[in-house]
C-alpha cells in the first residue's frame, strides 16, 4: 500500500469519556458577547487538559441579533454535540427561543439566567429543569467589568475548570487590549467564580494530560490539508459557510509561495482554477452547494482533459439557497452524480474536524495522482465547528504528478493508453511535449475524435484509473467486528462513533463503517467490510437518504437494513442513532 | 509556485530564428472553405514568429465555436475548454505561471455572448493576457443563429425577421471595463492583423483585438466587409475619455490600435515566507 | 385515472414487418446533395404507404464534408436502425471510410457506386457484399439534371416505390423552385429507375394503407408537443442537437400569442423560463448536457420556488463537449441527481421519434400540475431522426395549473401544507395574493425560515406531492407478460421493441418494460411490473450503466440480471439486443 | 400570453389613492440597524404610492445579499431567487406578461459580480425593466468581501492588503452596453432617491439606478459618503458619447439621472395567427 494511502486513525473517542462530558450554552443578544465567551471557554478547557468543542448558531440577522454559543468539554476527544444541555447560562432571553430545538433541554438540566431578565420563554422551558437567577449585570456593574466576562468565570467553574486556564485564555484573547482590560476582565472572571461557588460549582481539576492540543475548526484545517499537500493557487467565490477556507487560504498561499485570486463568480473560480493546474500548479477552490452546482460543467471538463483538481464542498441545508448557515449532508448526489455524461472522479468527505487536515490533504494527493477532480464533501457543522484536538502528525500525503518525461522525438500522446489509465502529462514549458487539452472527445494524441473506438477507450481509461487505484486503507474507518454494522460517512461519522460506544455498552456487538472515499466506491471493500453482518444501520443527514441509495446501487446490503436519515438544520445526536440501533437490542 | 517544475526551467538557450511555420501544427482545420478564420491562424503564427519564444513557452486558449477550435492548430500549448470560459482558465494559468506568454481565443458568441462576465472582469482584472475574438457576428458552429454583434434586422431560424437588438459594441465595453488596450483587425488583412497581434501580445495588461472574421457559410454577406474597412482615422489614444467618445460612435469598421492605457498589469503578491507552513500551523497551538 | 396520465400506446411495430425492412444508405461528399436524396427518399415512401426513417452522419466539418443518408423503409412503423446496410449508393468515396461503424455492410448488402469514383475504401468493405458501378454522373450530364437525383431514382426503385411517390416528393421540396428545375429535376429520376432497371430492381408496390401519415422529427415532435400542453414561452441558447426544437418554437410561438427570447446564456435561459412561468406562462428551455449542467443550480430554485417549468434535454456523447453531434443516453445521473440538495423533481423520457410529443406534453402537463421542473430527457437520435409516423391522435394532456382561488381575506400562504402537497398558485395581477417566492427555506406563507419543523415540513410537501400523484399507466410501456423482462427508457426502446419481437419468434418469453417517467420512480408499480420475472435484461446507451443503477437503488431486481450498456456515438442496433438476450434461449 | 389568467384581468376599478405604507409588508428586515438599505426600502415605497399602481401589478425580482431581502419587504408579488439572477427572471416575468410594472433590485456583488453578464445584456436588450442596484461596495451577506466597486486598497481576510484592482465603473459600462437609463442615487436622501425611483420606472427600456447604499457594519468608513455625495454639476443628457465621457472620468459621486436615451423598449413580436396550431400540425403532413 502506498504509504500516502494509509489511514492516519484518529483515536475513536474514548467510551467511558463519553459519558463525562458537559454541554454548556450561552446565550444572549446581539453585541452580549456571547461568541467570545464561548470561544474562551474551550480554549480554557484545553489549557485544562481537556477536549471540548464549540457549535455557535444565530438568527437571522446579519449583525447583533440573539446569538448562542454552545460548548461540549471532555475529559477524551469529542466526536459531536451531546444530546441535550446540561447546564444553559443567559445573559438575556431576547428571541431565545429560536433555539429551542438546537438546545434541547432536558429534566437534568440546569438553567442560569441573569436575574434582570425576566421569565425563560416558554418554549424554551422543560419539565424538571433547574433555573436559578444570577446577577450577572450587577456584579459586573460593580466592579466596572462586562457580564459576559462573569458569565464566563462562572461557566468555567461549573465546568470544573481551574481559574488560571482562563487566566490564560483570556490573556491570548485580550492581550493586545492593554494592561487594564486585562485586569477588569480577570477581575469579572474571579466574580464568576465568586457566584458559582455559591451554586455548588464542583472542585477544579487539572488534567495531567500533556499532550499537546490544537484548536482548530474543519475550514482552517480543509486549508491547511491543502497546503500541506502542495497545494499553491486557490480561485475563490464567497459562500456561506466554506468563505474560511478561502480567507485562511488568502493569508496562508503567499506565505508559501501561492496566491489566491477572487473570481467573478464560480464558472470562473472553478476555471481559474483548472487553468493553475493545466499549469501544473496543484490548485483547488471551495464552496457551498449553489456553487457547485455552477462548477460541474466543467467539472466535467476537467474529467475529460484529465486535470487535477480541489474542489471543497461545506454543505448546507439545501436545495437552493435552503439554510445557507446550517449543516446537511445532502450535496452526495450532485457530488457524484451531478456531471453531464458518464463522468468519474473523486469524492471523499472528512470524518470528523480533526480529519479534514487529513482527508483535503489526501483528496489533493489523489487528484493529482489520477490526474482527476477530487471534490471533498465536508459541511457547516464540520466547517465551522472550533474543536480542541490532538496535534496532528506531521507530513502526510503529497501532490505529485505523473509528468510526461523528455522527448524521445515520437509525437507525444498525452491521453496515451496504459495500463494504469493514468497517462504521464505534460505542462507549459517542456518542450516538445505540446498538446492540447481538450473537453471534446478525443484520440490518444489529444484530437478530437468521434470514433467509437477512441470513446470507448477514453471512457474505460478514465474509469479505470480510478477504479482499479489502490487506496489502501483510508477509503474508510472500520471499527470493531460486531454482527450489526452501522455505516455512514461524513461528519455523521461522529455522533454515529459516540451512538456506538453507548450501544456497546449496552451489549449490543456493533462495528461503524465510516465511508472517506464515496467516489469511486469498491463493492468488494465494502463486501470484506460488510461481511458477516446481519444487520445493517445507514446513517446520513439529508431527506432523502441518498446514501442509503448509493450503496444499493453499489453494494450487497443484507435483508435487515435500516436507513436512518433526516435532513438538517440541527446536527445529528447520539441519542437519536442509539434509538434507532435499539430494535436489535 | 510549481515545485514539481524547477527541473524544465534551466538556463537559457540562445533564441534560434523561427518562421511561421513553427507555430502551426499539421492538424488540418474543420473550418469551410473561405473561412476568416484560416487567416486569423496565419496572422497568430506570423505574430509569434516575429516574437520568436519558444512554442513551449506559449499557451493559447479557447472556449467553444469555430473559431475556438485554433489552440490546436497553433503549435503551442493549447488548451480546448468549454463554451465561454477561456479567460478564466488563462487567468489562473498566467497567474499561476507568469512567466509563460498566454493568448485566449474564440468568437463573438464565446467571448461576449456566454463569456461576457469574463469579458468584463478579465478587463478589470487587468492580467497580462492578450484576447483575440475572431468576431463573424454569428454562431457558426451552431449554424447560424445570431450573436451579440448580429446586425438587429439578421434574419435567421432561431430570430425571424431578425433580433431587432442593437448589436453590443465590444470595444467600447472594454473601455469602460478597464482593458488596457484595445484594437480592432481584420482577418482580409492578415499582415496587419499579425502586426497588431504581436502587439497586443507585448502590451502589459489585458490586451484586447476584436478581429472581424468572416463567416462564408452563414453570412456571406460578410464578404463585403472588405470593402467597409479602413484605418482608424484618428491616432491612438491613451485617454479614456476620449477614447470612450470615439467607441461610442465609431461604425465598427475602423481598424487600428485604438486605446493604449498605461495601467500595470495584475499579478497577486506573493511574498514567501521562511519556514512559513510550521508558522501557520503554529497559530492553532494553544 | 386523470386522462393526462393515460397511454397513449403508440403501436408496437409489427414484428413481421420488421424483418421485411430495407435499409439504404447514400454516402457522398458536401455538396453532392446526400442529405436532399435521403429526405426525398422518405417522403416518396411516405407517400407509397410505406413507414420510414432517416438518419444522417457527416464528418467534423462545419460545412461541405462528406455526409452519409441512411433511410430505413418498411411496411410498419419503425423503432430504429436496422443491424446492417442493405443497400449503400456511393455519389463518391471521398472519406467515406469515416461512416465504416455506422454503415455495418454485410455479407448481403449490395454497394452500388459511381463508377467514376474509384474504389471502394477497404475499410468499408465486407466480405461477400456485391459491388456493383453505375454511371450516375455521366447520367445526369447526358439529361442536364444532378447525379444525386438519379441516384434517388435509383434508390426509390431499388426500394419497390412507384415513380410517382417519388415525383411527389420532388415537387415537394422542388415546387417552389420553378417548373424547369422540377422537370429537370424529373428527367433526372426516371433515369435513375432506368439505371434500377438494368439492376433488377423490384416491382414497385404502392401500398393500399391508406392511413394519414406525418414525417416529423423528435425535436419537431417536442416542440409540437409543448405548443399542444400550452407553453407559451421559451427562452433559448443555441447548442446540438437541441437547437432545431428552440428554432420550430420561434416561428410557432409568435403565431400562437407567445414568444421565444435568445437568452446570453443557459443562465439566462433557465431563469427567464422560471420568471416567465412564475408570471402564471407555461415554459419551457431546450438544451443539452453542457447547457443541462449549468441550469442545475436554477432547476433548484424553481423546485424550492415550486415553479413549473419544463426542460428538454437532447443528450449527446458526453461527458463536455463529449461528441457533440452523436447520441447517447448519459445525462440520466445529471438529470435527476443533479440538484444540490434533497431536490425532488420530474425526468421523463420520450420512448420514440413519434413519442416525443406525448412525453414532451406530458411532461408540460405534470409541471404545471404538480409545480415542479420537468425534465425531459430525448436524444440526438429522436431529435434528428426523420421519422414517418402515423398521425397522432389530437387533444392530449394540458398544462393546467392550481391556482389561488379569490381572497377571502386571510394572509396568502403559497406554501400551504395540503394533502396532495400541491399548493394552489397565485400569479401577479391577483390582488391580496402576494407573495415572495423564495429559493431559501421558507414557511408555509414563503418568508424565511431555518426552523427545522419548517425545512421538514416543506421538504416532505415537495417529495410527496411528486411521490403521492398518480401518473396513471403512462409511467412506462409495459408490453408482453414473458418470464424475461427487458427494462429500458427512453430512445432505446426502438432497438429493444425490435430485439425482443425477433427474440419472441425464436421462441423467448419476453416483456418489455420500457420507462417514461424516470423519477419520480415508483417501487411498487416496478415491482408489479418485474412480477413473476425470472430473468432481467437492463438495456442502455452509456458508460456507467446510470439507470440499472437506479434501478437497483430503487427495486428489487432478480438475481438473474444482466446490464448491456454501452455508450455513443453508434446507435444500439435490435441485434446487439437479441444477442444478450441469447443467453435465455 | 396567459390563457389560464384571463379571469383575473377584469374591468378597471377606480384608482384608489395609495400611500408608501400600502406598499409594505410587516415582515422584520435582516438589516443591521443603521444599514442604508432601510431608507432604499422606503424610497422604493414612496416610488410606488407615487406611481400608484396596484401592489398586484408590481413585481419585484432580486437575487441573493442583505439588499436581496428587499422583496419581502414590499407588499408587490416578489421574488427571491438565486444569487446573480435576478434580470433573466425579471424579463421572463416582463416579456411574457408585458402589463407588469417590474423592478430588480439587488447588491453590487449579486449584479456586478456573479451577475454582471445579465447586467450587461439587459442593458442591451433593453426590456422596460428597472434595476436598482445598492452599491455598498462590499458582499454583506457574506460578511465583508470585496465587491468590483470596492476600493483597490480596501483591506479584508479575502484580500489582506486589499485587491489592487481598479473599481469597476457600473455607470459607463451600462452606457457603453446600451441601458436606456442611468441614474444616481444615495440612500441617505430618501427622497431624491425616490424620485430617481420613479423615474426609471417611468422611463421606457432598461433602466439603470445605482443607489449609493452604506453597509454600516463591514465599511462602517461609508458614513462619510453623505460628504461626499453632491447633485451631478451637469444636465441630463440624451448623447451617448458626451454621456460617455463623462461617465469615464466621473468619481462616482455624482447624483441624478446621468443619462436618458430613446432607445424603444423590447418586447418580442407575438403575432397570433387563427388556428395556428392546426397550421403547425399541417406542416408535418404529406
Ligand atoms: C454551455 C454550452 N452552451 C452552448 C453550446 C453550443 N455552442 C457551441 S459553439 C456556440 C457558439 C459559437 O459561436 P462563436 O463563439 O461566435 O464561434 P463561431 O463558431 O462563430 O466561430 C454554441 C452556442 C456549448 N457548446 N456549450
Ligand atoms: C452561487 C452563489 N454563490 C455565492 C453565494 C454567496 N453569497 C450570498 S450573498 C453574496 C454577495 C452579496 O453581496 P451583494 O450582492 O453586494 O449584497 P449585499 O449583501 O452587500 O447587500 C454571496 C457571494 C450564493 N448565495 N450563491
Ligand atoms: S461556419 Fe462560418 S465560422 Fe464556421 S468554419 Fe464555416 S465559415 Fe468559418
Ligand atoms: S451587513 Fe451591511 S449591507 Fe448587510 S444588513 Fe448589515 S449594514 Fe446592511
Ligand atoms: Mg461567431
Ligand atoms: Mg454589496
Amino acid at each position: 500500500m502506498d504509504s500516502a494511502n494509509r489511514n492516519p486513525g484518529p483515536p475513536a473517542p474514548d467510551a467511558a469519556a463519553a459519558d463525562s462530558t458537559l454541554s454548556l450554552a450561552i446565550v444572549g443578544s446581539g453585541g452580549s458577547g456571547v461568541m467570545t465567551t464561548g470561544a474562551m471557554l474551550l480554549d480554557a478547557a484545553a489549557r485544562a487538559g481537556r477536549y471540548g468543542l464549540l457549535t455557535r448558531s444565530v438568527g437571522p440577522q446579519i449583525r447583533g441579533g440573539e446569538a448562542v454559543a454552545m460548548v461540549r468539554l471532555g475529559a477524551a476527544p469529542l466526536a459531536c454535540n451531546g444530546d441535550t444541555c446540561d447546564i444553559l447560562l443567559a445573559l438575556d432571553w431576547q428571541n431565545a427561543e429560536r433555539f429551542a430545538a438546537e438546545l434541547a433541554l432536558g429534566p437534568h438540566s440546569l438553567v442560569i439566567a441573569e436575574e434582570s431578565a425576566g421569565d425563560m420563554p416558554p418554549a424554551l422551558q422543560a419539565p424538571g429543569a433547574r433555573i436559578v437567577k444570577v446577577p450577572l449585570q450587577k456584579t459586573a456593574k460593580a466592579i466596572k467589568g462586562r457580564p459576559n466576562m462573569v458569565a464566563l468565570g462562572l461557566a468555567a467553574a461549573m465546568a470544573g475548570l481551574p481559574q488560571a486556564a482562563v487566566t490564560g485564555a483570556v490573556a491570548r484573547v485580550l492581550g493586545g487590549k492593554g494592561a487594564a482590560t486585562l485586569a477588569a476582565s480577570e477581575a469579572a472572571v474571579a466574580a464568576g467564580y465568586g457566584e458559582a461557588s455559591r451554586l455548588g460549582a464542583p472542585a477544579a481539576t487539572a488534567h495531567s494530560d500533556e499532550r499537546p492540543r490544537w484548536i482548530i475548526t474543519g475550514n482552517e484545517a480543509a486549508g491547511l490539508g491543502a497546503v500541506r499537500a502542495g497545494v499553491r493557487f486557490a480561485a475563490a467565490y464567497p459562500i456561506t459557510p466554506a468563505t474560511e477556507i478561502m480567507e485562511w487560504l488568502a493569508d496562508a498561499l503567499p506565505k508559501v509561495g501561492g496566491a489566491l485570486v477572487q473570481a467573478e463568480d464560480e464558472l470562473a473560480s472553478i476555471n481559474m482554477t483548472i487553468g493553475a493546474a493545466y499549469g501544473g500548479t496543484p490548485s483547488m477552490t471551495a464552496t457551498s452547494g449553489p456553487g457547485l452546482a455552477l462548477m460541474v460543467e466543467s467539472i466535467g471538463l476537467a474529467i475529460t482533459s484529465e486535470i487535477p483538481l480541489l474542489v471543497v464542498d461545506v454543505m448546507r441545508s439545501g436545495p437552493s439557497t435552503g439554510i445557507p448557515t446550517k449543516s446537511e449532508q445532502s450535496d452526495l448526489n450532485i457530488a457524484i452524480h451531478g456531471v453531464h455524461g458518464d463522468a468519474p472522479h473523486l469524492v471523499l468527505a472528512p470524518l470528523s474536524v480533526a480529519d479534514c487536515l487529513f482527508t483535503t490533504q489526501w483528496a489533493a494527493h489523489l487528484a493529482e495522482r489520477l490526474q482527476a477532480p477530487a471534490i471533498v464533501l465536508s459541511d457547516q457543522y464540520l466547517g465551522q465547528t472550533r474543536m480542541v484536538i490532538d496535534r496532528p502528525a506531521e507530513g502526510g500525503p503529497a501532490a505529485r504528478r505523473v509528468l510526461a518525461s523528455a522527448t524521445d522525438g515520437s509525437r507525444y500522446a498525452r491521453y496515451a493508453l496504459t495500463p494504469s489509465g493514468v497517462s504521464p502529462m505534460s505542462v507549459p514549458g517542456m518542450a516538445s511535449r505540446q498538446y492540447t487539452a481538450d473537453g471534446l472527445e478525443h484520440s490518444q494524441h489529444g484530437t478530437p475524435s468521434s470514433k467509437a473506438e477512441d470513446h470507448l477507450a477514453q471512457l474505460e481509461k478514465r474509469r479505470n484509473k480510478l477504479a482499479g487505484y489502490d487506496y489502501g486503507d483510508a477509503w474508510a474507518e472500520i471499527d470493531g467486528d460486531g454482527d450489526l454494522a452501522v455505516v455512514t460517512w461524513g461528519s455523521t461519522a461522529g455522533p454515529v462513533r459516540e451512538a456506538v460506544a453507548r450501544a456497546r455498552r449496552r451489549g449490543l456487538s456493533v462495528r461503524v463503517i465510516a465511508l472517506r472515499l464515496l467516489s469511486p466506491l469498491s463493492p468488494s471493500r465494502l463486501a470484506a467490510a460488510l461481511d458477516g453482518a446481519r444487520g445493517v444501520l445507514v446513517v446520513e443527514q439529508n431527506h432523502s437518504g441518498q446514501f442509503h441509495r448509493l450503496l444499493r446501487a453499489h453494494a450487497a446490503l443484507p435483508a435487515d437494513t435500516v436507513a436512518l436519515h433526516r435532513p438538517g438544520p440541527i446536527p445529528f445526536r447520539p441519542g437519536e442513532i442509539v434509538s434507532a440501533l435499539e430494535r436489535w437490542m | 509556485m510549481t515545485a514539481t517544475l524547477t527541473a524544465i526551467e534551466a538556463a537559457p538557450l540562445p533564441v534560434p530564428v523561427r518562421a511561421p511555420a513553427d507555430y502551426k501544427t499539421d492538424v488540418k482545420p474543420i473550418w469551410c472553405p473561405g473561412c476568416g478564420d484560416y487567416s486569423v491562424l496565419m496572422s497568430m503564427a506570423m505574430a509569434l514568429a516575429e516574437l520568436g519564444r519558444p512554442p513551449e513557452e506559449i499557451v493559447v486558449v479557447s472556449g467553444i465555436g469555430c473559431s475556438s477550435r485554433i489552440p490546436a492548430y497553433v503549435n503551442t500549448y493549447g488548451f480546448h475548454g468549454v463554451h465561454g470560459r477561456a479567460l478564466p482558465v488563462a487567468t489562473g494559468i498566467k497567474l499561476s505561471r507568469p512567466e509563460l506568454t498566454v493568448i485566449a481565443a474564440g468568437g463573438d458568441g464565446d467571448g461576449y455572448s456566454i463569456g461576457g462576465n469574463h469579458f468584463l472582469h478579465s478587463c478589470r482584472r487587468n492580467v497580462d493576457i492578450a484576447y483575440l475574438v475572431m468576431d463573424n457576428r454569428v454562431y457558426g458552429m451552431t449554424k447560424g443563429q445570431p450573436s451579440p454583434t448580429t446586425e438587429p434586422e439578421w434574419d435567421s431560424d432561431l430570430a425571424p425577421g431578425g433580433t431587432g437588438l442593437r448589436p453590443f459594441n465590444p470595444l467600447a465595453i472594454a473601455l469602460a471595463a478597464g482593458a488596457n488596450f484595445i484594437a480592432r483587425a481584420f482577418s482580409g488583412d492578415p499582415a496587419g492583423t499579425a502586426r497588431i497581434v504581436a502587439e497586443a501580445i507585448r502590451a502589459p495588461g489585458f490586451s484586447f483585438v476584436e478581429i472581424l472574421s468572416p463567416c462564408v457559410t452563414f453570412r456571406p454577406d460578410e464578404r463585403e466587409w472588405r470593402k467597409l474597412v479602413r484605418p482608424a482615422p484618428v491616432t491612438e489614444t491613451s485617454d479614456p475619455g476620449r477614447a470612450a467618445r470615439r467607441l461610442m460612435t465609431d461604425d465598427g469598421f475602423n481598424l487600428g490600435i485604438l486605446y493604449r492605457g498605461d495601467r500595470r498589469a495584475y499579478q497577486p503578491r506573493s511574498a514567501p515566507v521562511a519556514d512559513a507552513e510550521r508558522a501557520l500551523e503554529r497559530a492553532f497551538e494553544l
